[in-house]
């Protein structure tokens, strides 16, 4: 099962694809959707490779990815 | 996914209410992340006022909340940033920002004045290898055989000269205590480069000399490539300029 | 505030003891006949009282580098001459789209291009009648003796601030580089000057890229050029300065500015001796023109002599505000008494002139 | 001898001959006793050997322009600023000729001319800069103008405590050669 | 001598063909918007017409190198838009020191500092009144398409060989963007040129140091302006150009240059429909400024409205012309229909004051 | 002694008409000679034009008999000389001739723009350390502690900066094929300097690239020493600025 | 439909999306056909994102002014050229707009709006980069000016020959979408 | 016997010394009189030291100083 989720702000996004190619597992992919902007923006499509590492984050130049984590729960 | 908190995302520092203004595949906006980062991990944004000079980085201090500036004339920023620190003392930080066309073509006389006049000033400088503001023309930065609208059969060396090597000059400078060359086109690459600025920024802290960064960029309509294809674009751009540190001095006496 | 003393001092150094006077923090700006006294005295002097001394590598840098200075909400100056303000021009226009205040000096050296060392007026124009590019207008205003550069400096920065404006201060080089009496005071100007909200850095709570967003980019068309334009209508209506001299019963007046204002005013008390009636029309603001004083001082003269040191600049001003209703003529540098760089305009051929005009 | 209400003085030479140091003597000491002093350097040769000239004017009146085009009193220093000054002295006026250098000098009865040896007299000192202060000394002795005092005072302000010494000393120099000389 | 050929052609592109039409063998410009597309076209056709192109890293340069290439005797060209143009000031007053003869193409663009990158016609007052510092003053003409950028340029070249001076080609970015018809062809101006003797390295024989001593250092004043005054004088004599639509039997005439000057005629064209008898005076020269020329146009009419992109600048000249004696007023850049940078001003306003003023 | 011959003497280049018009002391003078013997040896100068900055030197091509020239403006020789040398081709030599204020303060961008160029150029570098023409005030290359009218207690380094070493920063630019420092203080830099100069007018001739000769220079007056302590001076400033030829390279391509 | 006297276009979008293009085509089209054309662009993005807007202008009258504050018609590519056109077409006029992008449409009586998803349209072809060529089509075949001969001269001329396939393609799916539609 | 002749151009000459200093012989020195300008110049002392090696040529900043040698009277 997926543990980090990967938004992509849609609205931000430019479909330049540098998270595509620089996400070191291959977990992205442009997608068939575009935004009002005309930009097709890309998704998830092995959330369970996903290592959290960033990359795509860091990377993407219009601040359009957040990558998530569980929050451990504590005392429990 | 139950409960969850976020592990990677916009740097504290980044002003939400703007919507980058740069081409698909253009690197500005991952290096403003990475400047905001490295603002962040330094704790001196509140201290600092950003010059930046005309080019498409000239809006830079929008993005980052908090952080004052002003957009000098195309290849002034470094003597607006003297005057600016000349002001404010020591306590605060003058950075500038700035494109290969703003900074070694019209901007060559400033950066090498200040530099050389030991101002206590910290460059971050764009290498894009081209103009990208005004349509793509060649750069004095730009690649053999580029070919722009100003070298529409390729830039000829013969004619237009070798791509210069601003890190590699500014060494020469006795008052330039620190050079760097990074890039932000792969993970490793964005957090040598984050590493750089966080070096730059703290010794323009201490007022050690002046500090220079320059970061190899992508512009994908200048060069012509697909905006995907900008992360091999600097790859190719790092086979004519070489990534590392250059020069890391203490203040010179 | 300064302490108040008489010496014996240049023009040039009044200009550094003006701006002292004035609570200026910095002078910028790189060396350049007939002024490398001003630097020289700004090197010395300015740090004991305060302030910031910078030698620039070039003049390009020293303008650009005053407005980096003075972004931050304090006083500051550079000087220069012809080649140099010729230089400053693009961040002289920039200053003006940041609306922001600054005191600079262009001591007038001869002709175009690299030109002669020696005095000359060959600037009114350039200086006057626009910014650079864009078509901004600063505030020019000319001096004709060591007094007048010491407190015109302290007007410039004055009206500076309270326009938030660019001010430019142009004598000649005889009036920057003549000596004379003169008394060093700080002006009260008796006005309370706007707060500088706009500065960058000056308070410990931020603003965001103020001067930025308030003036500069995008460049907003409807919020600058009313603004600009309200402020020039001020300016026009409040800050008009001339000196008159025996108009009063004057068959013939003679415009002059700087210094060959002085040596038409020796002209005027041998032809006055001669009994010609002769009078004297001086514009200290060159901008904003003095058109209605002038056109007031020449309403009962017969005709008008214009006299400058170049080709007949401020001869068109005097034409368009007098509207054709006198007859004009122009003296200028080609009356010099000699052709080369030591040569200057002295009493004589404007003596000889005025004895010419038939009135 | 009385005191004039307006003096003027041109002095010439060429840069490094201390024409300008000259001038600047006389109108530090003027404004100490006038309320109207104008002192004007028509052109600073940058390099030394070039021309170089300056104007004193000091008056009880408002002086309306601080320049000359001709003078009651003028020093030639060398032979360029003699040609240019022999036509800019005022009828009964008097001219200071530096003698060592100028030879050919034109007669004139319109004005006195008055020979000094300066560059001589300051070899035999062994002070080959002084040469302009031993004019400067014959010049206030020749004219009277002001007062030996006012001039030492700012020939003291102008220069070090050293070199005020031997300035004053060929400023002697000259005031003794135009006295033995008669040209007093 | 070029091949004639019609063509969609924009008015950058058209300063290109000109250019090479007139014979330029040399381009050097730094890029700026809205004019890069001169560069561009420089770089890919001017090479195959036997020219040289070099792109340089500085107006500063563009103009200081320009200098060194017509000092050679042959004709060359530089393009910038208005910040650039500030910093060709002392470049561009050199050149009228050493009477180089050479064209500049200052592409207008809005407002001071860096503005905004359309079009404006900012630069009226900097480029018409002063070369720079010193006090010359280049000959300046303003195209209002691209066929009369096509054919100003060669005038420019034309003018620049036969009084040996500097001429200013002063487009605004309307009349650079736009394209329209356009015939290339090279014009024959019927005039013998006088030949470049001044010029540096042409011949095998050697003329020494020619160049300097001719009118550069020392500066010699008596030699200097009294050949400028003579050429000014020839020029205001012989080159004034402008362009009269409807003044007839007008009883308002519209001043107005550049791209505004058609904009006004569309005015026009709807005012005349409504019977409002409106006519329009345009200077092509703006300088020499048809100052007669407009007087005569002026004669008849109750009111004269002065048309510019900017904040009044041709104003005074028209004002200096017509002496008081038509009742004047300016609409003008605060006119545009949005404030931000794709503002402009369009033909309605003008319609709207036309209707206001009372004849 | 009975009938003798010159054994040394003026070059025949010099123009005799000329009184050199530099201060007593002043190396200038000795430079142009040094700069006539190279011309006269390498028998260019029917094919040169001499591009002079403002300074002392501007009017330096009066000197040398059957040398054409343009004195540039403050700074600008390098863009100029570009001028003349692309509309002349590649038979004419264009040679610059700078002092410190002009080509290091003032002129940094021109050259530095020429030479990224690769501009088939040669500049002669006047070092004096001071700006003579204006009265002696501090340049980029003048030396801590240098006393002149705008470092009056003496150029404080940390707010004037160090001196700038041009030889050495030019052979940064690929474009330079040649970068040298000498003097005329004796006999033997004397001809040091002028082999320098005929090597440099040699690949210039060839078009190889641009090449840079720094000779330094005593200022009397600037420096406030007298005019025989200008060969001193000299020795002074070699303490700071090493003499050497620093790059002599082929054509880059 | 009979041939205009004067034909008067307005196209907007934002840089990167051909705006000007399609202005380019139109005006060199036309430029074969009639006596006097204008083309302008009121505004070019400098970065891709930014807004473009370009008129065109033919007429075989002298055009006074070449820029337009209104038109008979008009093309919208996005949102922010929408708001702006809509309030600049002729009483009569035409709106073209891109239906993929522009989905919050004012209705109005006072010129036709019609709807076009050139993006859509795009993807459909596999060539995002064709919204514009595909407008194209569209506005020829709807307005009838000029001839498609004379539009695909331009765009050849324009493009290479392997973009001028794809293009004519665009071109033709534009054209089949608004007869298609009963837009013509 | 004196070889080489020295000869000093004092109307040129600015009394700077420097062929004074410049001379490894020491063959020159400033004489007690002075030119038009005012400057003293230099004359020969030790005649008979001179070699002939041009340095005081070559350094003197104003063209000044020429160095003679007897001529070879060839064939005899
Ligand atoms: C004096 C002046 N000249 C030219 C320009 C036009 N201009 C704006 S940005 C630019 C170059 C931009 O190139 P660079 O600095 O590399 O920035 P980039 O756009 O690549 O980020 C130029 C030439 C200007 N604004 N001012
Ligand atoms: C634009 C401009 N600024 C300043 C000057 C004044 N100026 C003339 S020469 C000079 C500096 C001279 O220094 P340098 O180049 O070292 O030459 P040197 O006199 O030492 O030979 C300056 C600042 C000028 N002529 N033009
Ligand atoms: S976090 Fe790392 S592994 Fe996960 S999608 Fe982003 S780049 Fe790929
Ligand atoms: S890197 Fe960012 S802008 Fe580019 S495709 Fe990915 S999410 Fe979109
Ligand atoms: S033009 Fe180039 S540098 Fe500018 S925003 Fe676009 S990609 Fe980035
Ligand atoms: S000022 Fe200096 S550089 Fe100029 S001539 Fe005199 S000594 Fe030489
Ligand atoms: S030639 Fe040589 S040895 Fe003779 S005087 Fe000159 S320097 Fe001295
Ligand atoms: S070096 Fe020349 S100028 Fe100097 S003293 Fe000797 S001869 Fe005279
Ligand atoms: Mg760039
Ligand atoms: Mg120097």
């Amino acid at each position: 099962m997926a543990v980090y989720e990967v938004v992509i702000d849609d609205k931000r996004c430019k479909g330049c694809g540098i998270c595509v190619i620089s996400c070191p597992k291959d977990c992205l992919e442009i997608s068939s959707n575009f935004n009002q902007a005309g930009y097709y923006y890309p998704a998830m499509v092995k959330a369970e490779d996903c290592t959290g590492c960033g990359a795509c984050v860091k990377l993407c130049p219009d601040f359009a990815v957040t990558v998530y984590e569980p929050l451990e729960e504590t005392g429990s | 996914m139950t409960d969850k908190k976020v592990r990677h995302g916009n740097p504290a520092l980044f002003n939400a209410m703007m919507q980058p203004h740069f081409c698909p595949g253009c690197h500005y906006g991952t290096i403003l992340r990475c400047f905001a980062e490295a603002l962040e991990e330094t704790g001196v944004v509140q201290d600092s006022v950003l010059v930046t000079g005309i080019g498409c980085s000239m809006v830079s201090m929008h993005y980052i909340k908090g952080l004052e500036g002003v957009v000098a004339l195309h290849g002034r920023a470094p003597a607006v940033a003297t005057g600016v620190k000349r002001s404010l003392g020591k306590d605060k930080l003058v950075i500038t920002m700035q494109g290969d066309g703003d900074l070694s073509a019209i901007g060559m006389g400033e950066i090498m004045g200040a530099a050389n006049r030991f101002e206590k000033l910290m460059t971050i400088f764009l290498n894009n290898a081209n103009f990208g503001t005004t349509g793509g023309q060649a750069a004095p930065t730009s690649l053999p055989g580029q070919v722009t609208p100003t070298t529409p059969l390729g830039k000829d060396t013969d004619v237009a000269g070798f791509p210069i090597h601003m890190a590699e000059l500014m060494t020469n400078v006795k008052g330039v205590v620190y050079s760097f060359r990074g890039a932000v086109n792969t993970h490793k690459r964005y957090n040598q480069t984050r590493k750089a600025l966080v070096t730059a920024i703290l010794k323009n802290k201490e007022n050690a000399g002046y500090s220079f960064v320059e970061i190899l960029s992508a512009c994908p309509p200048g060069h012509h490539v697909k905006p995907k294809d900008s992360l091999a674009l600097v790859d190719k751009l790092i086979g004519e300029f070489p990534l590392g540190e250059f020069k890391n001095t203490d203040r010179p006496a | 505030m300064i302490e108040e003393k008489r010496m014996l001092c240049t023009g040039n150094d009044a200009i550094g003891w003006g701006a002292v006077a004035a609570g200026c923090e910095f002078f910028c700006g790189y060396p350049i006949t007939p002024q490398n006294e001003i630097p020289a005295w700004f090197a010395k002097n300015l740090p004991e009282h305060g302030g910031t001394f910078v030698q620039v590598e070039s003049e390009i840098s020293s303008i650009n580098m005053l407005l980096g200075f003075v972004a931050t909400g304090k006083r500051g100056i550079t000087t220069t001459s012809s080649p140099g303000y010729s230089l400053m021009q693009e961040g002289i226009s920039c200053m003006h789209a940041m609306q922001l205040p600054a005191v600079v000096v262009d001591v007038q050296r001869g002709g175009p291009g690299s030109g002669s060392i020696a005095t000359a007026q060959t600037d009114y124009n350039f200086a006057v009648k626009s910014a650079g590019h864009g078509g901004c207008k600063s505030i020019v205003l000319a001096p004709s003796s060591p007094q007048e550069c010491h407190d015109l400096v302290q007007l410039a920065f004055h009206l500076a601030d309270k326009y938030r404006i660019l001010c430019v201060v142009l004598p000649d080089a005889i009036v920057g580089q003549s000596a004379e009496m003169m008394t060093v005071k700080t002006i009260d100007f008796e006005e309370e000057l706007p707060k500088k909200t706009w500065a960058i850095a000056t308070s410990g709570e931020k603003k965001g890229a103020r001067l930025v967003l308030d003036s500069f980019m995008p460049f907003n068309y409807a919020s600058y050029f009313p603004i600009i334009k309200r402020k020039t209508d001020q300016i026009e209506q409040n800050e008009i300065r001339y000196e008159e001299k025996m108009t009063q019963d004057a068959d013939i007046l003679i415009a002059s500015w700087g210094s060959t204002a002085r040596t038409s005013l020796e002209a005027i008390a041998k032809a006055r001796a001669e009994g010609l009636k002769v009078g004297l029309f001086r514009p200290i603001t060159l901008y904003p023109f003095p058109k209605e004083a002038l056109q007031k001082a020449a309403s009962n003269v017969k005709h008008v002599l214009v006299v400058e040191d170049n080709q007949g600049q401020m001869l068109q001003d005097v034409e368009w505000a007098l509207e054709g209703k006198k007859p004009i003529s122009f003296l200028g540098i080609d009356k010099r008494d000699q052709p080369g760089g030591m040569g200057l305009l002295y009493p004589k051929p404007i003596i000889e002139e005025l004895r010419r005009i038939e009135i | 001898m009385s005191e004039e209400k307006r003096h003027e003085l041109i002095v010439g030479g060429t840069g490094g001959q201390g024409v300008i140091t000259i001038a600047y003597a006389i109108a530090a000491a003027a404004s100490e006793k006038y309320k109207y002093v104008t002192r004007f350097p028509i052109y600073m040769a940058t390099q030394r050997g070039g021309p170089a000239l300056a104007t004193v004017i000091f008056s009880d009146e408002e002086i309306p322009a601080p320049i000359l085009s001709s003078s009651d009193n003028a020093i030639a220093m060398e032979s360029g600023a003699y040609n240019r000054l022999k036509k800019e002295v005022n009828p009964g006026g008097r001219l200071l000729v530096n003698s060592s250098i100028v030879t050919k000098l034109t007669e004139t009865d319109e004005y006195k001319t008055l020979r000094i040896p300066v560059t001589d007299l300051a070899q035999e000192m062994g002070k080959p800069q002084m040469a302009n202060m031993i004019m400067l000394g014959a010049y206030r002795e020749i004219s009277g103008v002001l007062t030996e005092e006012l001039v030492f005072k700012a020939m003291e302000k102008d220069s070090g405590e050293d070199r005020f010494a031997v300035a004053k000393e060929a400023f002697e120099k000259g005031k003794a050669y135009a006295v033995n000389n008669g040209m007093v």
